[in-house]
């Protein structure tokens, strides 16, 4: 069986290249040269824009992820010797996860409720929940909603006249 | 972590060779060196009682017993704009990575009920040492 | 059987060599061994008098002497859901294969009219003994 | 020409080796032989101030000190018909070319502001000596 291949004492890694169980390196540092007999394994901290979030006996570090600035994502913490850098969404934008682990995901605009009372603010993950019913003085006109004062008297469809009554009148004189 | 395919070794057009051998759903390195490692994976849909997926996603891993994490090594994400009476997607991966002796190579994927597994032909996975 | 297409071998990038050579649409292993075979076909469409195709397939075949029937070795087959004024659509297929001397490969295509022949970056396919 | 994609060829899982080096964009040959080359790019959108995207393509280009002109070894181009919330499209080459002693291989790709440069493992290049 190849784990017990080499029975290294626990917390030491089998270093294949010089047949040795050396201590790992701590994590945000690589193995320069492993260890021998008489010295102790040389670690060298990860280069810029690499990382090492364990300890290992690995010969380099791992690279960086970037955020996808085009696609309107944002740092949340920049990659450090021992953390991948993380990323979100601008403000105005959410999350849009392409699989359940939402490793990879899109940041889409956060929708406006103009005529409408905001149910449940845009969040990191979840798009702005507008009220379903327009906000006093604005009428629904298809799935929008209008304000009184745009309406005119000829454009004022029933539903506005429900709505906006005289008031669109008045309001249509001021301006 | 996604979901891990798990494969025949040897069966039909399946082999090993070399002491490159499977154990646990992955390819074992026997010697270190650089390999071409490749898969891939045919998915389709629709599935009943499945939400339509957004996309579909193939990942290669490097699996080492000393480090808890894995290591993903090549990755194919795609979109999904299909009708829904019926679509197939594969995604092909391959390129060359430098392996140590006993690390495991496997492959993840979004969703495994949507991989096309009845044709060996259409969904396999393989490595040669260059 | 899907129709087969026929290469170049000797003109622009195309070549063969160490004996694997080309002759009535296929490549002639000679000698038996694992190889690396790989195919790219780019369908391309609309084209006049052709109904909207739902997918497109590609399979590389290996045809012995011994044996009557084809051996699919590699599919990729993927629907479209491209509009159509115009669209392209690449599919790569590469694995390894044990071959045996005389084994004859070769590429099947769902639909010949809808192969984009016209550039030799496009569609391409070879093989290669490890 | 198409824009010529800059890569990265020491950090994280990328390596040059056997004198098959990377400057200017491109891996310099080393030794005149056949080579395997490959390539991924992921694109991936929409970006802002950018209209809709009919199709990507990425491209496999030697150039020669001696000839003036890029030779377009491998070409991979596909039309995109998804949703405009958020799409991913990676395109996989590889092929076998024969290269002289001092070629210079690249990757272009129909637009830079289209590919997913920020994980290495889903836009990768590279190149073997068969």
């Amino acid at each position: 069986r190849h784990a017990t291949r080499h029975p290294c004492p626990a917390g030491m890694n089998w270093i294949e290249s010089t047949h040795q169980c050396c201590s790992p390196c701590p994590a945000g540092t690589y193995l320069h040269k492993p260890c021998t007999s008489h010295n102790k394994s040389d670690c060298r901290p990860c280069p810029i824009g690499t990382f090492r979030s364990q300890p290992n006996t690995f010969t380099k570090c791992q690279a960086c992820y970037e955020c996808d600035r085009q696609a309107f994502q944002s740092v949340l913490s920049n990659c450090s010797a021992t953390s991948n850098i993380a990323c979100g969404c601008e403000p105005g934008h959410f999350r849009v996860c392409l699989d359940k682990s939402c490793s990879e995901f899109s940041c889409q605009k956060c929708q406006l409720c103009t005529g409408r009372l905001v149910q449940r603010p845009c969040s990191e993950t979840q798009d702005t929940l507008c009220d379903s019913s327009c906000k006093p003085d604005f009428y629904t006109e298809g799935d929008e909603c209008r304000p009184c004062h745009m309406s005119t008297l000829n454009t004022c469809s029933k539903e506005c006249q429900q709505v906006c009554g005289s008031s669109s009148q008045d309001s249509g004189l001021e301006y | 972590h996604m979901p891990i395919l798990q494969w025949e070794d040897k069966r039909g057009l399946a082999f090993t060779k070399n002491n490159l051998s499977y154990s646990s759903n992955a390819l074992v390195i026997p010697v270190s060196g650089d390999y071409y490692v490749y898969a891939q994976v045919t998915f389709r849909g629709p599935i009943e009682s499945h939400s339509k997926p957004v996309s579909v996603t193939e990942i290669i891993t490097k699996v080492t017993d000393s480090y808890p994490e894995p290591t993903q090594l090549l990755t194919g994400t795609k979109t999904l704009s299909e009708n829904w009476n019926g679509w197939f997607q594969p995604i092909y991966l391959g390129a060359v990575v430098s392996l140590e002796v006993g690390d495991k190579l496997m492959v993840n994927v979004s969703d495994i009920k949507l991989v096309d597994y009845t044709k060996e032909h259409k969904t396999f996975f393989g490595a040669f040492l260059l």
